[in-house]
């Protein structure tokens, strides 16, 4: 018996008796010899827990993370810290191991868990609903397309080439299966979104344009133009944004935007090499019915005592089936709790607390590398920067254990020698300082 | 004891409206870098007018508000949840501890793969886990949950038969399937096309005979399907589906019924989804995280999503492990980075931790379980009531009517799940499959004890005996959960979906509590 | 509800009741080292002959029966907790991540001190923070819990008496102290002598001056004392004390009233203990664990126990940690090891999170608190049946007195304590101190906010409005706990103090459940 | 406001006018000037979580601990794998916030545990009564000396040198208080106690004996000959056990023992550089009403439910004061809860199981180090022997991030050249094997 199993034999003996099996094989008669499979499968035996424990713990230790060397990584994740009382709460049974609240009446801490993140993902935003998660930023960004599809019919989506390259990547994906083409917006010289060519993209067919602020490189973009641009022809205009960021910045709902979609792992979330993190959707009134993914709403419980349930589930699959205006299901719960009680701990001044921080520090570090900055413009929490010899930076860098930052080559073959530098709370002036040598090596060298 | 509860009414209050002007949880660490005045660095058109209305509260009561919210869930480690369909399943402590080691927990998704070859190793283990138990030789971990799962097995379909200049429109759907996978035949750009269930349980024969024409890209299934039965014709269900050009999809919601038993790429399942937060108990998490993996075919494989983890060079483990980009076929991305790591490294501690025979116990003691359950509620003075809807041997679950009830007693299945409620105990998945009348969904799933199981039925018997004695006792219930049955009607006909300040700009700092 | 709660009068199952022969959470890695009989390895004499009767259970309920046990606990992140003299103030989450670091947690005490110099380097700090807190200069972590510090003040004071070859026989303990002392003193070889407390709540003087004899070793005071209130004559009891050539000992307990703002040493203190567990804020625990840490004046230090912490060379951090031992006059150990280092990393983390401005504020709003909820509860319709014992300006708690309610309403403080739990907030400190009729001792601290106090206060009235309208209510409360009143009398009369198998030998596996 | 703290300035004006001050200063007029601090304390400015977490962090990297290097250091507390469940259901506010359960009807969880600790340590000293917990071991010991006065009125009490250096400290620092003598008895040239010298030493005035088992070098006294030389003059028999190992040794009650108390660590507590962990204190039922700290009991509530209580309070210091069996009030119950939940884990089959682990692999060490053993008869999770060059061991080992065990010279001059190995079932064949190299490396030289 395993030590997550109950069956003893004197278990499987009454057990055989009351069901009338002679033995448990015969409970998998249904299924024809021919497909049955005739041997063990090729894995290797149980472990115990301890054993377990050591094989993962070793595997980690292989792996170089946020702790064991000095990162500037971000690119779509970042090094935020994560406070003791997120890991606590979250490691309680009663959020870690219930299912999808189908059953409110003993419910209500997620459904009203659902209901705070709603409204705090709506007060960043600017827009008044906002459902209670989705998988992950690049996926909401793509759910974005599809209510686009299904609002306007249309054929066409315009994309910014400042949106995330895994968020353009995605939407391709999946319009693929909406029927849809995607076509690209180039950025200005100061890598920010050409306002001229994304209105020249827009046509009656379009069905939506996207952007992002900040965009992948940075830079804060003007989001009222880029609105106003992609609006005319009736195209529904669609914001990914960095909700932590929008603790100082003009909330995209104020703009002209219908939809803002974006990841979420800033907000409490664990870099996990990628995820689980959420992504979050929020739209104009009008979008209510025509929304992704579970929505929890206020009512009363039949002694007229306030409570909260899934509501709207006529838009979901288990109802609607083909009709559905997405297929999602199991979403993000847990880390979208994670993302509410992380701004309920931050609160009303210290979002803008520490992304005033972050802007500074960043404001700071692009000065302090004195390379040439591919977005010389306004940026919040990270900035791309030319670096003459980025391998020998790197070699240099990885000796001492410094992670540099992302490189852009790969994504943006116009940035060659681009190096994204994302800048956190946890990197300090000093840290920055210590990047800005490294950087000047080479410069003493070649001087 | 009401009337001697002086906290028995005691009204829900949100976060926001607990809010104080001026308290504070969080401490910023101290501006180390010149304090530039905020609109030097940002133009006015971006810059915020007013702060975005987010509690103001310190910690001691952050806590306790969420600690509270908490203890209003029925939860897994409280009692039984034969949730059908779901495998709830007891998710073990250790996988929280693992997942949480900072070379898991603080590893960026960017790192350079020279530098986080422990969690590919850990990616490439659970593909080839995976890969084994499914019966197919290639995997993708992306998908992030068993619905992403399903679009990606759909969207491969289509690039597949693109590639061989074959033009179809529609996939096939059992009226027994899941919400998700009608969904998801929309979101994949095809038709829906309904097959029949045969009274067996199974896939009607006749009418996928019919229906399996030329312009048909899939057949979507799950096996055992949602009524708990193998389908025993999967066979030459395969093969009509083959014969017609196109792909047999996996729906993986139910592998727990048969892992080291059967496998789908024997059955002739050309494409795979595994719901690692149901078969690899990954936490639900009150409605996720999960992963949906995807195991496909040789001749599904070029088209897999990027990136793909592989191992180059030596094969005695001396390999190293890189993130495969280049994929000229592939669909692309379904979402950013690698998938949902955290998910995996649970999962894998799971399948290291059973091993082979253990995955095959798990199995064999889900389907022991749901089969006794079963025989417990085929008693008289249930059986009556809650007829078996298929009367065959089961496999992990399987699904009962509450027509009987309904008709003898006039409490509907709704009735009994709610009244279930104050029983402590999570009622099972109810008006689900839809041919059902009145369904009852059971799995119980192979961590619950028998005592639980009978503890289940008697509580079932407990239910009729009070159904039949006053009926209004179950329609009525529940009567001590923290709030009893709610408006969802009124809740949709003017959703209230966002808490707004009674008066704002500032709120928080004088109503509320 | 009762009656439509079908599991209202379920009863409590111990995890032996749960156990099944056969069943197990544990699994053992694997013998990788010859098997050799067990009795080839231990003397027959000494082989267990039949097995220690402990659960066979598998994981998922072992941690659904914790799990449930847990929820039938008030605790401290559910709500308002006013235990008098016990300092229930929020326990920080950030303490559990830093306790938890392998560095800590995983670090063995006889780790060599070259190798544990973090660990080390943070009992120093916290002994210098302790010290410049208490006003004494030398610190000793190693004391358990409060009254383990009580008895190493007077294992300290019989030692440095008996250096002095000074023959002391007598300590003195205000009747208001808490039990703790009196116990103490008898453990320490002492005999108690009580001195009376005066008409303004402080200690008698003139009942002081005349116990103060030779023969007298010590004062044992806390200051705030048991009443909350600040002895005003402090200076003077020092001096009497000292005349007598006694050591003055400052229990700890209250010490959560003056952070910052006055200090033990300089009120004449020769030996202090902290509680760690109280004023920085180490979680209860359900009773322990704590810290009890000890300051001393230079004529005590001597005497200090083995090891201390000391800090060689270089005064600018460049100093290493070392274990001194070598303490000739030392009166040895009081228990293994450097003391409760978990505690210390908490308690640690709590003072460089305050700082001095922090601890001080805390201090200010502890009392602040205090003294706003006595004055709600002054307010007409409470303060007639619970008036207050000394009115006075109140430090960090103070006490009321029952008395009026029993006259009055024939309610005793139990029966509103026990009424209390049916509001879901713990009920004060009762019945202590002693002198004071039906007492209720109140410490808010500083953590609460003020709409906890307003609801107490509001509870608080209601309790009362209930009684005058039908005693019964309160006399009968609670309704709503888990189980309602339970009999103590026959407890201690007919004592079961552990389980026993209803049929040995092998009971676990037929019973129970 | 600190993060703590959530008193605003609109609070303090409304709290002040209710209390009818005009400032808070004016609530400490009570305090004489002349004691008042005229200054703020002198510690550094508070820090944000963040800050605190990574200067915490930093210090505990500079310890060198279990995870960082091999080690085979026992000597009291041992490294064994703690499993995941304890460390989740200890980080619940149910169990880690509340206070002691002096209301019963909110505290069933905490008594309940309590009761079912008593049961679980009283199965593995095969005594009947335990109480919830005492601090730690040495002090558990010294505690035994207390209920021996109190039992006996006598004023020696008799240790054997097997019994672990701190407890004999501690109970020598307590037995000054108790007015009491500490008379060693020495180990027979096999590590064991010497019956006869412990025979010789126990005279009419002697109020206890003590003895430990496996004693302090981890040979499994003959217990039953010890406890009857030292019953013969009526003192009390003290047995100090490491409960783990009870698991297959015949347990103390049955062998004439009246008090067996120990040190729990080894019982799911972390090692922590010492504490917190808890003691226990078993007894004969006549002790029952000399037991020091809390005991839980079972009995009925008014509507017959089952419950558990604080039971024989009259006991303890809070109501019988200078009459108290002993002065203890917090304990340790949190680590207790760990403790009972640890042997729950491991039941009845797995304590056996991992304590034949334990003693085979033992055995096996001492066999594969080939050096001449101390206590060369039966141990169980711990030897000794003596090196050669301990000096030089410790030197190789050091640079190999190998920690031999502890070195006996200070404690015992007599084993100047004395190494105790402690083996759990963490230390693997392979590490043992690992140990055997580095002492076999000087043979080697030496060959
Ligand atoms: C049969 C079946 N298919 C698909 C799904 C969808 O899986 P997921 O919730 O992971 O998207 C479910 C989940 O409930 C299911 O039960
Ligand atoms: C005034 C007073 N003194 C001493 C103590 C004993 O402290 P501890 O429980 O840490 O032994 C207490 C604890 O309640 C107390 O309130």
């Amino acid at each position: 018996m395993s030590r997550y199993t109950s069956i003893t034999d004197q278990d499987l003996e009454v057990m055989l008796g009351a069901i009338g099996a002679g033995s448990v094989d015969e409970l998998f008669a249904d299924i024809p010899e021919s497909v049955r499979l005739d041997r063990e499968i090729d894995l290797p035996p149980g472990m115990s827990e301890q054993e377990v424990y050591d094989h993962l713990a070793a595997l980690a230790a292989r792996n170089r993370h946020a702790d064991s060397e000095l990162t500037f990584l971000g690119a779509g994740m970042y090094d935020h810290y994560v406070p003791a009382l997120i890991d606590n709460l979250l490691s309680r049974s009663e959020f870690l191991t219930p299912y999808t609240p189908y059953q409110p009446e003993i419910s209500q801490g997620g459904l009203q868990v659902m209901f705070e993140f709603q409204t705090a993902i709506s007060e960043l935003t600017g827009l008044p609903v906002s459902n209670a998660s989705v998988y992950e930023g690049p996926s909401a960004v793509a759910a974005a397309g599809y209510l686009a599809k299904l609002e306007t019919r249309r054929s066409k989506l315009v994309a910014s080439r400042g949106l995330h390259p895994h968020s353009r990547a995605a939407l391709r994906t999946h319009a693929v299966g909406y029927g849809m083409e995607v076509e690209e917006v180039p950025l200005t010289g100061e890598a920010a979104t050409d306002v001229e060519a994304l209105a020249a993209a827009v046509d009656e067919d379009t069905a939506a344009v996207f952007f992002q602020q900040p965009n992948f490189l940075g830079t804060v973009e003007e989001i009222g133009e880029l609105a106003e641009a992609g609006r005319r022809t009736g195209a529904l205009v669609v914001c990914a944004a960095d909700p932590l960021a929008l603790g100082i910045l003009k909330p995209p709902g104020e703009q002209g935007v219908d939809i803002c979609v974006g990841e979420g792992q800033t907000l409490g979330n664990r870099l996990d090499f990628g995820g689980p993190s959420f992504g979050f959707f929020a739209a104009a009134e009008r979008f209510l019915r025509k929304m992704p993914g579970r929505i929890a709403g206020e009512t009363r419980d039949v002694d007229g005592r306030r409570g909260f349930v899934l509501t709207l589930q006529t838009r979901e699959q288990h109802i609607r089936r083909e009709k559905a205006t997405h297929n999602i299901c199991t979403a993000q719960a847990l880390n979208a709790l994670a993302g509410v009680v992380y701004l309920s701990w931050l609160g009303k001044r210290g979002i803008v607390e520490l992304a005033e921080l972050m802007l500074r520090r960043t404001h700071h570090a692009r000065e302090a590398l004195g390379l040439e900055a591919i977005n010389p413009g306004p940026v919040v929490r990270e900035f791309a920067v030319r670096v003459p010899d980025l391998d020998g930076l790197f070699e240099r860098a990885r000796a001492e254990r410094v992670n540099p930052g992302y490189r852009l080559g790969r994504d943006y073959p116009e940035y060659e020698d681009g190096l994204l530098v994302a800048i956190t709370e946890r990197r300090t002036r000093e840290d920055i300082e210590r990047l800005a040598r490294l950087v000047g090596a080479r410069a003493g060298v070649t001087a | 004891m009401t009337e001697l509860d002086p906290r028995a009414n005691e009204e829900a209050v949100t976060i926001f409206e607990r809010s104080r002007a001026g308290r504070r949880a969080f401490v910023p660490p101290p501006t180390d870098v010149p304090e530039v005045p905020i609109s030097e660095l940002l133009p006015a058109s971006q810059l915020r007018e007013r702060p975005a209305e987010l509690p103001e509260i310190s910690e001691p009561e952050l806590v306790r508000h969420y600690v509270t919210l908490s203890s209003k869930n029925f939860h897994l480690d409280e009692g039984f949840y034969p949730l059908g369909s779901c495998t709830m399943k007891h998710n073990p402590k250790l996988h929280e501890r693992v997942a949480a080691l900072p070379g898991h927990a603080r590893l960026h998704p960017l790192q350079d793969p020279e530098y986080a070859q422990g969690a590919l190793e850990l990616m490439w283990s659970l593909q080839g886990a995976l890969a084994e138990i499914a019966g197919l030789p290639h995997v993708s971990l992306q998908p992030s949950a068993g619905s992403h799962g399903e679009l990606a097995g759909l969207l491969l379909t289509r690039a597949y038969h693109e590639e061989r200049g074959e033009r179809k429109t529609k996939v096939l759907t059992p009226d027994t399937a899941h919400g998700t996978n009608p969904a998801t035949v929309t979101m994949a750009g095809y038709e829906v096309v309904k097959v029949g269930t045969a009274p067996d349980g199974g896939v009607d024969l006749d009418d996928l005979r019919a229906k399996a024409t030329e312009d048909v890209a899939c057949l979507m299934l799950t096996n055992p399907n949602t009524l708990g039965l193998f389908d025993r014709n999967i066979e030459e269900i395969a093969r009509v589906v083959h014969d017609a050009g196109a792909t047999l999809y996996y729906d993986g919601a139910n592998l727990n019924a048969i892992m080291g038993i059967a496998r789908p790429g024997d059955m002739g399942f050309d494409i795979v989804h595994y719901n690692l937060h149901k078969t690899f108990t990954q936490p639900h998490g009150g409605g996720g995280p999960g992963a949906g993996p995807i195991a496909v075919s040789d001749r599904i494989e070029p088209f897999l999503p990027t990136p793909q983890v592989l191992r180059r060079g030596g094969d005695n483990g001396a390999g190293r492990f890189v993130l495969d980009h280049d994929r000229p076929k592939s669909i692309g991305k379904l979402r950013g980075f690698q998938g949902n790591f955290g998910v995996f490294v649970r999962s894998y501690a799971y399948i290291r931790s059973l091993g082979a025979d253990g995955l095959k116990d798990a199995s064999q003691v889900a389907v022991l379980n749901a089969n006794y359950l079963k025989a417990r509620l085929a008693e008289p003075g249930i059986a009556e009531y809650l007829p078996i809807a298929f009367d065959r041997t089961c496999m992990h679950e399987f699904v009962l009517s509450g027509s009987g009830a309904k008709e003898k007693l006039g409490v509907r299945t709704l009735d009994i799940a709610k009244r279930m409620l104050d029983y402590r105990v999570h009622p099972p998945t109810v008006y689900f499959p839809l041919l059902v009348d009145e369904a009852m969904m059971i799995e119980p799933t192979e961590t619950e004890p028998r005592e639980r199981l009978d503890d289940f039925a008697d509580i079932v018997r407990a239910i009729l005996e009070e159904a039949a004695e006053d009926p209004e006792i179950v329609r009525d219930a529940p009567y001590t959960t923290p709030v009893r049955r709610l408006d969802e009607a009124g809740a949709a006909k003017r959703p209230v979906v966002r808490w707004r300040p009674p008066a704002a700009p500032e709120p928080a700092a004088n109503d509320g509590q």
